[in-house]
């Protein structure tokens, strides 16, 4: 019997997996709604999940920034609050409860964390404050929240962005609220970011690198099934010659079974369908 | 002991505290353990101009917003996490009549922590860069004195009230947490710690000996509080950790409420200014929903 | 029958309680040996405990710093060390067990506290550093301790010296390690400490009080029993015209049956004699 | 999960981690729950040239001291509460061997906080006028980047390494502190964020399932160590809350024997340096006292 073809998920969860190195710390917020829950929060853990099980057994997952290894064979769903009793409750080997706390954030303790944004630019800027001018913006978002800590003080960062089209792959952010590479490394160094930024750029098309000596964003591979046009039509920036870039590898069999048998079984962290 | 002072207050009172302009920061986080009662008074009561300081807010400043009380917000986030985003904020925002300052969100608790040190400023080495400093003429660059590097100076929070709910407390105003505590709660102790007019809603006020047998938890002790003000469920529709989850269900109508300020207006009707209490509003919630909300804290 | 006639503690503490308003918080730092124990400790617990029982019953008792409101009737020794298990077991109604913590020091939650020293000059500087040149001490002490603390933060502070020689009343204390008032008052405000500094220097000989202008110690009473020419050979600065000094004032018979039958009945905290 | 990593070794190789001309902090608080069989095993080495940092020291710097083992200190106390003054320490500060640099005591724990916090100095508006301020270079004036109020830099910590003593942790790091701690217990976790070398000496390594049932108590995470060291009784003399009570009689013992250098070299051959590891030294003070030093955490 052939197992089914990877979901897009099961494709990005193992692509980061090969990310993330032995006894690093990750961190993945909790973010809700459906596409967003699933690039923000599952997609991340079952990466991490996979890490543990396979080259990163000390790897530390930081479930909602705040609890050390959850349990995840515990969870009856995936939690849709970030600070809800059911989580007291999720046995894990640490909870923060505090700040500062376990995790000394302005030393660096965080390798890698996981965010999401309504715009991201080519410099890997991103903006979860408004949409058009500061003062009377033609859409109000959330705020900053966290993401310049994750974008200035985390090891790295990869962006989850679950809609890709015209309108969040812009030129400029409207509001930068969280760094990329505005002059590349050295611009970031000049701005006294001595660690971090985006690493990649994750999304339903594709996944994005930079080279970070311009700072700006390069297409590292296209999913299966889109087109270089599709990408291009959905993208408000240029993208370059895009002729050598390579399809965005899949997960092996044995990687596919660890998430479908091992991790997920009861498909509470992602979808059983593509997508 | 005699004469030990009683610093029990009513909701009405209590709210009667803050005057227009104020600047107030609400306890909670996000969408959890908000003073929402406290919040629905000083709607009531028609307070305006208010200036909200906070670390990550939710239907707390979207309801003031939604009331017509707020000039400015300085906070990292307005939201409702899975019930979207914040519609009264919204409208508000964007329509210039409310002020927003952004903060990174562990800057907006490092704003209270130099309020806690009696700073004016708190020290922070990663801002380069981005938006918030482009907004924000307060946050102000320096050069660490010892190292030289580069670095921004933001200001304390500064609230002149700081209002948050609580499971306990004694009259005295001995405020206990559970030991099983999250975040929120966290936050809230560091903002009574940061402000000396500290009101704190509780789910109940509790005998000296439930204080004595839980000094360990007294995290915010009679000094540091102004009023305690007995308000069951006062965090209603945000949950209170070890009593009540979040009532997700009001929350939707709340959301669904927000859609148009008419709307809005119909909602605060009901809900807000036609009760005579707080114990009308619950009545609307009913005692089936009440129930179905409780949560239990750790027996042991 | 009558009572026996109040002991130097007791009319010390009695003295005390009076200084002490309604709602206030005071702090007092776990001292050992008998005599510091029993001027650093036992009598500002006596003296603070007769103030909630008689004027002041909203005031706040903070025992080692860290136990509020303690129930003394449970002691059945003075606790000898500041952080042992004994004090985790002793009821109280609050317990600090971080920094910072329930007493927001910067922001000056401490109304007064108590303080030791082994030096304390006419200018009311205290020193628990070092006898001689700090480089090469003629006898090293323990260290600052809370001492720029509680002279800077709190108040007003009563600086309570168990012994009263000259060696310990001296011109000019060998290091400041808790600043009185150089320069008086204005002195203070010039070197931004706006708030707090020594209120009364309590002895085994007299109570100092400060000519808080010029910034300079001066005899406010004198104990039963003590000579002026006594108080001037134990001192090693000048003491002006003493003429006109009053005796220190006794308890009350109330005082004096509270501290005997409520306060301390088993004579934990003060010793059952003249001393 | 295969492949964890342990991070368990010997006190002697945990030990060996610590070069000559370190700058270490250790972790307690005044003569309380001080890791003092690493001290031991520090004398035993032979270590030389070291700086402590720390926050109040007690019989850890006398020791160290007395052993030769150190050119500075950077602290707010050094002595043995009830158990008088530290002798070997007073000889060598003022013998002029040790230089002493004192910082006021909440302030020593700022400057650990600074190091936390990833700063290089720690904001401090009260030390005018003290004479900490003369002695010490280091430290340095600056305006208010706000208010414009003068105010001191105080530098950062900076421990290279630090080693506490704690009641428990697993293999791979993960360490509990008890619910009922006390302040020297909440110091060991501000010293344990404040670096990336972290040596931990507990009572007792556990298995993960007894971390998981005490998740809320793992205050230091697997991350933030680097070695784990069983060592029963590793506080001794000094308590272990929770675990047993201050070794009065050894603390006298000690006291008397540091009366002068000669007598305290013996002291050094009899308990540091003739026993062959630390069983040995726990025979020499013997199992009736061990017993006998017993507390008991809370039940519940």
């Amino acid at each position: 019997m052939i197992a089914p073809p990877p979901t897009l998920h099961e494709i990005l969860a193992t692509l980061l997996a090969h990310e993330f190195a032995d006894e690093e710390v990750g961190f993945t917020g909790l973010l809700t709604g459906a596409a967003a829950a699933a690039f923000g929060t599952a997609i991340p853990l079952v990466s991490m999940e996979l890490a543990r099980r396979t080259h990163a057994p000390n790897l530390t997952i930081l479930l909602a920034g705040c609890y050390h290894n959850p349990d995840l064979r515990e969870l009856e769903a995936l939690p849709d609050s970030e600070h809800s009793a059911m989580l007291r409750d999720l046995p894990s080997e640490s909870q923060m409860i505090d700040y500062p706390g376990q995790w000394v954030l302005k030393r660096g303790d965080i390798d890698f964390g996981f965010s999401s944004a309504v715009q991201v630019d080519q410099e890997g800027n991103i903006n979860s404050v408004c949409i058009g001018p500061h003062e009377r913006p033609k859409v109000r978002l959330v705020g900053p929240i966290l993401q310049p800590e994750h974008m200035a003080l985390f090891g790295r960062e990869y962006v989850m962005m679950p809609y890709h089209e015209k309108r969040n792959f812009v030129e400029k952010v409207d509001y930068v609220s969280g760094v990329g590479y505005p002059g590349g490394l050295a611009g970031r160094h000049a701005l006294a970011l001595d660690r971090g930024g985006p690493a990649l750029i994750v999304t339903p098309k594709c996944i994005f690198d930079f080279n970070r000596d311009v700072g700006r964003m390069i297409v590292k591979s296209i999913h299966p099934g889109v087109s270089v046009e599709a990408l291009r039509t959905a993208t408000d920036f240029e993208l370059g010659d895009l002729s050598g870039v390579p399809d965005t590898p899949l997960p092996t069999a044995g990687e596919l079974r660890l998430i479908r048998e091992e991790i997920d079984p009861r498909h509470i962290l992602l979808p059983n369908r593509q997508i | 002991m005699l004469g030990l002072k009683s610093k029990r207050m009513s909701l009405r009172d209590a709210v009667g505290l803050v005057p227009n302009g104020a600047r107030l920061a609400i306890g909670g986080f996000a969408v959890y353990q908000k003073p929402m009662a406290f919040v629905r008074e000083l709607v009531r009561q028609g307070r305006r101009d208010l200036t909200i300081v906070g670390s990550a807010n939710s239907c707390d400043v979207d309801m003031l917003a939604g009331g017509g009380c707020l000039t400015r917000v300085e906070t990292s986030y307005v939201g409702l996490e899975k019930h979207g985003l914040a519609r009264n904020f919204r409208r508000a925002a964007e329509s210039g009549v409310l002020q927003v300052i952004d903060y990174p969100e562990m800057v907006s608790w490092d704003r209270f922590r130099a309020s806690q040190e009696g700073l004016a400023f708190w020290p922070i080495p990663f801002l380069g860069g981005n938006d918030v400093l482009k907004y924000n003429a307060e946050i102000r660059p320096f050069a660490c004195p010892i190292s030289g590097r580069p670095m921004h100076a933001v200001p304390a929070a500064n609230p002149e009230i700081v209002v948050i709910h609580a499971i306990a407390a004694d009259e005295q105003g001995n405020v206990v947490f559970p030991a099983r505590r999250l975040l929120p709660q966290s936050g809230d102790v560091l903002f009574a710690r940061s402000c000396e007019r500290v009101i704190v809603t509780v789910e109940k006020i509790v005998s000296k000996a439930f204080i004595r047998r839980h000094a360990r938890l007294v995290e915010v002790p009679s000094y540091r509080t102004t009023s305690i003000v007995e308000v069951p469920y006062g965090a209603h529709p945000t949950p209170a950790l070890g009593r009540y989850l979040s009532d997700d269900n009001h929350l939707e109508e709340y959301v669904g409420a927000s859609a148009t300020t008419e709307m809005f207006n119909r909602y605060l009707e009901r809900y807000v200014r036609a009760p005579a209490d707080h114990f009308a509003y619950l009545n609307l919630i009913g005692a089936e929903r009440l129930a179905d909300l409780q949560d239990l804290d750790s027996l042991l």
